[in-house]
């Protein structure tokens, strides 16, 4: 027979307010098992804690209740009390009479009533609870970082940097990501390629990173510790150990008429190509949709001008199968389709461009080299509109924008403002928006420099349409601070546009069984206390994969998730949770039901002999469970038909025990 | 409704990681539901076995729901599938004994949905109300 | 704010279905506006006066009827506000309370100009007679 | 009336044993009176012609027998298996709960098997003979002078004239002529009660399970229940329950049992068969296996070794649980 001691909290007047917590620990006093009962003013406070140490020593409780908040909140604390006074800490159980009683109910008998039956339910369970061990599983001293932009880049560097390899899946054929892309950087305007190249330099030559670029995940097996991941290195049908990276392939090739992804289609590369000068790796990648050669034979150029003979047209997709500690989610954002928003013109005119693509536009090896000029004919346009909020908070339509707000466009439209003011003076700049948002250490001063010292003219506003007429794009607008439509002929229209999470984000939550809120941005374990983490223990957010992020946030997140994960990789040994599946295998079938519902393979089988009811012996095939990998779902305590397996913690005669409890 | 009408008694299986944090939620928020919900902490709504839910109505629970992640976002992966199949067939076979199915429910409440868990409550707490007190699963012996 | 007004508020909201709160004074419903040049109250100003209760000037401007009810605002409006609606109800307010501004068939040629578009002198008139 | 003949079986058993091929032969034994046939282990060639029976009352489904016999034994044992039983063999097999190289099944074809209840109530109490002629079973009862001869179709069992499969779909040998799987009406009754309001359907079952007296024979004949330990029987798993115990039956146990086989149940009808109240109870188990039809897919247990259950198996657009009575209303 048990010895439990009852311990109910007052917690100020949030239980006590509603619910007559005398009452609730006089009438506990009466339960089976229940040697000591009372109540405090705050249980979780120091001397709370006290009070219950002083009584599991003073009345040898071999079990303790605590009515008080949800299990959520203060069951570890309360199960450390317990371990500090000698207890077992899963011979606590707590009554949650807060938010699933005084909280939601009024009046005092009512909240009294029910705070009385909650606690019978958990004196029931105690009754039934065993002490328990958590297990122990081994560290795969590894960790797999998905995503090569700024954010991917960042978490590796600094894993690595602690002495753990770290390997770096990326789906393009470069690192980089979106920052090398753009031009300069807000709010100190230096230039993005400056800051990252040598970033990514220092990740293609330190020896802890392996860069698996042109590759993605295909599966994700195991948990925390010990993932196990096939990543597919697709075919670039070059040999990534001999290729130098000369381009004598990219300006042969014949083949000239390829959007080219990297400058948003607004030029065209070649069916060979490396994506940009600073490339890494910095190797050749052959294009299959648009290779003469791959597609129907015909070709071979490349590889009669590769000196180095890396060219390799026979080259299969590969799978790497490799074992990982932890897992750091970097997937990224894009731009959202402007295609929907008509009123734009985004796809009547070429001069209506999104503001990546002005980026291109700006950018020293973009497609104009730098020049600002307009696609549609090459021109110098006289007069910008940039429009903010494309998409963004807009929750009417959710079928081609995102209600929530992208966060970067306000300060990357003032970098762009002020960057066109300052090379072409004679160019008139407007930028309608609807709030102006900028929180960020000199964000808000730079934006005021654009307005200020730049001329750049800000209309509080909405732009209602664009229409092309003849050269110029006639943008109809309000000024909601001088009540009157502007009509302003522009020469070039840049669209802020929403962004959203990476297309692979979703596949991969799956593959990772990490979940994702409904705008497929990666959910964190907690929104202020574990920004980093995902739910899924041994899975961490970096960057824009979480939320819309900024590169100074970006890189932060980076290093916070670096270091959550070398806080990880440096424990030998991960104690487990002790509430598992365990079977009884006297009653055990072997049936193979159990197994069949484990998400994680923990159940296996063995053949024992065993001693029969009738005195014979017999060897039965019975289910083991590696308590390592079990998560302690209980899913297999339901399929299993004998009711040989049930839950340590949740076990089947514990629950019973609560159900009647509460319908007595 | 008259004065000694006895209380429909609900017992609420909810999931550690969506529900039970969703009815958390509602307690923080304020958001009430009737004190006959009475909720049962499994650490998946996969845990929940028929075995439970008849012990339930045996000992005269008037209602039983059980709360789990929604389809997809399973703190486990896939114990709300299976889940779903069990209860599925439980309720259908329930049904087919000729107990009243609105007694039975299942509801997928997510961590964020306080409002969502209370205000199913307040609807599962009303229908079973209507139906008055369970007779056909109820062990009267069970009864004081 | 009077209480009348309140009242009238909520005859507004109750008969268009419009939600004034969910603006987030952006603009783009005016913005996108055809008829924003001969209108002194315009569609942002209609969601922003109804919701701070200030009907009476909408009442009695002639920017009620110059509205097309084209819904370009309501096909615009990013958080769904549907400004049209709401111009819609102020204008029924108005012509059920005074019941007097019907405009007789014999007024229409005098009102008539070359820069009036075809869709507002037939929504116009299908509208306010009878 | 069964188309092949005991002999033809005895000669089978006979050869094998004597070649030394198996070392038992699980088959039927006369018992007490003409209909009660029992299960019997047979070693020697003398046994079996003493008292090895073949007829239309051999409804035992010898599966479930091979899980405790193959642990007792290193030697093969002989198990003659009819279409309906080769369902459970397979299934056993798909649990892993016997060793296959250990028994010899010999498929044997079935032209149905008689219901003793039908007999009796046709020909009365005080049966002290049945032959099986051509024109049907001939039973001799204390108060009947001349045998009362009923058709073969008269007395044939409710789970033999809705047989799901004459095909045998495991076997080492087959004896006679292989059938097909075959367009059973075995859901109709189900449909049927489907269709009735609740209060009808709670009054039907009320009226049924109440006749329970809790002897388990159900459990102990079913080829699905083969736990090591019943739940029931399971002091820790806090349903324990051995002995009747008023509306019990009727709230818990016959539904967990449904439940516990659902899936799994390959609907060989023994339940009914040996229940002494004659408590339709395939129609629960059969009620699973309608649904699990209808909204998982056609699913066989049994059909083939290997294969898995629906309960221990999902797609993640499967059917909510508040929407599987829409069809039961669409019926109503």
């Amino acid at each position: 027979m048990q010895r439990i001691g009852v311990f109910v909290c007052w917690c100020g007047s949030n239980i006590a307010g509603t619910v007559d917590v005398q009452a609730v620990s006089d009438a506990l006093k009466n339960e089976p098992g229940v040697v000591f009962s009372t109540n405090y003013q705050y249980m979780c406070s120091q001397a709370g804690q006290n009070m219950i140490k002083d009584a599991i020593k003073e009345y040898r409780l071999t079990g303790i209740v605590v009515c008080s908040c949800s299990p959520r909140m203060h069951e570890a604390t309360f199960r450390k009390t317990a371990q500090a006074a000698g207890l077992n800490p899963y011979m606590v159980e707590i009554a949650n009479i807060r938010e699933q009683c005084s909280w939601v109910h009024k009046d005092i008998p009512t909240g009294t009533e029910k705070a009385i039956i909650l606690g019978k339910a958990a004196v029931a369970k105690v009754n039934l609870n065993a002490p328990l061990t958590p297990g122990e599983s081994p560290v795969t001293k590894r960790a797999l970082v998905i995503g090569g932009g700024i954010a991917g880049i960042q978490t590796a560097l600094d894993i690595a940097d602690a002495g753990f390899p770290v390997d770096i899946v990326e789906t393009k054929p470069t690192i980089g990501g979106k920052m090398a892309q753009l031009d300069k950087t807000f709010p100190t305007l230096d230039c993005a390629a400056c800051i990252l190249t040598p970033k990514m330099v220092d990740v293609a030559q330190n020896d802890k990173i392996r860069i698996f670029s042109y590759s993605e995940v295909q599966e994700v097996k195991g948990f925390v510790g010990n993932f196990d991941v096939k990543i597919k290195k697709k075919a670039r049908y070059v040999n990534e150990d001999i290729c130098t990276g000369c381009g004598a392939c990219t300006e042969k090739c014949p083949q000239k008429n390829v959007p080219n992804e990297f400058n948003l289609g607004m030029d065209n590369r070649r069916a060979i190509y490396i994506p940009f000068a600073q490339a890494v790796p910095k190797v050749a990648t052959i294009d299959p949709n648009a290779c003469n050669m791959l597609k129907n034979g015909k070709c071979g150029v490349c590889a009669k001008v590769c000196a180095a003979g890396a060219i390799d047209y026979k080259q299969q997709d590969q799978i790497i199968e490799e074992k990982y500690g932890a897992i750091v989610v970097a997937t990224g954002f894009n731009p959202i389709s402007m295609e929907k928003f008509d009123e734009f013109a985004y796809s009547q005119s070429k001069d209506v461009i999104t503001s990546l693509e002005f980026e291109r536009l700006t950018n020293a090896a973009g497609p104009t080299a730098g020049k600002l000029l307009r696609p549609s004919d090459l021109e110098h346009p006289h007069t910008i509109v940039f429009v903010q909020c494309v998409g963004s908070r807009c929750a009417a339509c959710a079928e081609k924008g995102k209600e929530y707000c992208s966060k970067i466009c306000c300060m990357y439209t003032a970098k762009h403002a002020m960057l066109v003011r300052d090379k072409y003076p004679d160019t008139e700049v407007y930028v309608f928006y609807i709030d102006v948002r900028t929180p960020g250490k000199n964000f808000d001063e730079f934006y005021r420099r654009a307005v200020e010292e730049y001329g750049v003219h800000y209309i509080k506003g909405m732009v209602g349409k664009v229409t092309p007429e003849g050269k110029k794009l006639k943008v109809q607008g309000s000024d909601l601070i001088m009540d009157e439509q502007v009509h302003i002929d522009a020469d070039l229209v840049v669209l802020a546009a929403a962004i959203e999470p990476d297309k692979s984000a979703r596949p991969l939550a799956t593959m990772l069984t990490a979940s994702m809120d409904t705008n497929d941005f990666f959910t964190e374990a907690h929104p202020k206390l574990r920004p980093v983490e995902s739910p899924t223990a041994g899975v961490f957010l970096s960057g824009a994969c979480q939320g819309p992020k900024d590169i100074p946030e970006t890189v932060s997140q980076a290093g916070a998730a670096a270091s959550k994960v070398i806080g990880l990789l440096a424990k030998d040994k991960l104690t487990g949770n002790p509430c598992i599946a365990s079977p009884n295998e006297l009653m055990c079938n072997g049936c193979s039901s159990c197994e069949r519902v484990c998400p994680y393979g923990a159940i296996t089988y063995v053949d024992k002999e065993f001693r029969m009811p009738d005195r014979t012996t017999a060897i039965r095939r019975v289910a083991q469970v590696n308590p390592a990998v079990c998560q302690g779902c209980g899913a297999c305590t339901v399929a299993c038909p004998s009711g040989a397996m049930d839950l340590r913690g949740f076990a089947s005669a514990q629950i019973i025990a609560e159900v009647d409890a509460i319908c007595k | 409704m008259q004065v000694n009408e006895k209380k429909p008694l609900i017992v609420a299986f909810c999931c550690n990681w969506c529900s039970y944090a969703g009815a958390d939620l509602a307690g923080n928020n304020r958001l009430a539901y009737p004190a006959d919900v009475k909720i049962i902490r499994v650490p998946c709504s996969c845990r929940v076995n028929p075995m439970f839910i008849l012990r339930a109505f045996q000992r005269g629970a008037d209602g039983v729901i059980i709360c789990g992640c929604h389809p997809g976002d399973c703190h486990y992966t896939s114990g709300n599938y299976f889940t779903r199949r069990r209860m599925a067939m439980l309720f259908s076979m329930l049904d087919y004994l000729g107990i009243e199915k609105e007694r039975t429910r299942v509801e997928w409440v997510s961590a964020a949905e306080g409002a969502k868990f209370a205000a199913t409550m307040n609807d599962f707490a009303e229908k079973v109300a209507a139906l008055g007190e369970n007779k056909r699963l109820e062990d009267l012996r069970c009864k004081k | 704010m009077s209480q009348q007004n309140n009242n009238l508020k909520e005859e507004l909201i109750r008969i268009s279905g419009v939600n004034p709160k969910k603006c987030m004074r952006c603009g783009k419903c005016s913005a996108t506006c055809p008829a924003y040049e001969e209108m002194e109250y315009h569609p942002h100003e209609f969601v922003v006066m109804v919701e701070n209760g200030n009907i009476e000037p909408l009442l009695n401007t002639e920017s009620l009827y110059r509205c097309l009810t084209c819904f370009a605002c309501v096909e615009r409006c990013p958080r769904g506000v549907e400004p049209a609606k709401l111009v819609e109800a102020v204008r029924l307010v108005a012509t059920r309370r005074q019941g007097a501004n019907h405009m007789k068939a014999d007024d229409v040629p005098a009102k008539l100009d070359e820069d009036l578009p075809q869709q507002a002198i037939v929504s116009a008139f299908r509208k306010y007679t009878k | 009336m069964q188309k092949i003949t005991r002999e033809v079986l005895i000669e089978k058993a006979a050869s094998l044993l004597n070649e030394g091929v198996v070392s038992g032969v699980l088959g039927w034994k006369q018992g007490e009176f003409a209909y009660d046939v029992t299960p019997a282990l047979f070693t020697t060639v003398d046994e079996l012609n003493e008292q090895f029976v073949w007829g239309d009352f051999c409804g035992a489904n010898f599966s479930k027998y091979l899980v405790a016999h193959t642990r007792k034994t290193q030697s093969k044992v002989l198990v003659f298996l009819k279409p309906c039983d080769t369902y459970s063999f397979n299934q056993l097999l798909t649990e892993h709960r016997f060793d296959r190289e250990k028994v010899y099944a010999v498929g044997i074809p079935c032209e149905g098997m008689a219901d003793v209840s039908k007999v009796k109530a046709i020909a009365g109490e005080g049966i002290t003979a049945i032959e099986s002629t051509e024109e049907g079973l001939a039973v001799t009862t204390l108060y009947n002078d001349a045998p009362v001869v009923i058709a073969y179709e008269d007395a044939l069992a409710e789970r033999c004239i809705n047989c799901k499969s004459k095909k045998h779909v495991a076997y080492d040998e087959l004896i006679g002529e292989e059938g097909d799987v075959l367009e059973s009406g075995r859901f109709d009754q189900v449909a049927a009660l489907e269709a009735m309001t609740p209060d009808e359907r709670f009054a039907f079952w009320q009226k049924e399970l109440s006749k329970c007296i809790r002897c388990n024979a159900c459990r102990d004949v079913c080829p699905a229940c083969t736990c090591e330990k019943c739940v029931f029987n399971n002091p820790v798993s806090g349903a324990e329950t051995k002995a009747p115990m008023g509306t019990f039956e009727e709230k818990m146990f016959h539904i967990i049992r449904a439940f516990h086989v659902a899936g799994r149940c390959t609907d060989c009808g023994e339940c009914s068969r040996v229940c002494p109240q004659d408590i339709p109870l395939h129609l629960l188990n059969r009620k699973f296996i309608k649904d699990i039809n209808t909204h998982y897919g056609e699913y066989q247990a049994g059909a083939e070794v290997g294969s898995r259950a629906p309960l221990v198996n999902y797609t993640t657009n499967d059917v909510e649980p508040g929407d599987v009575f829409e069809r039961g209303e669409e019926n109503a």
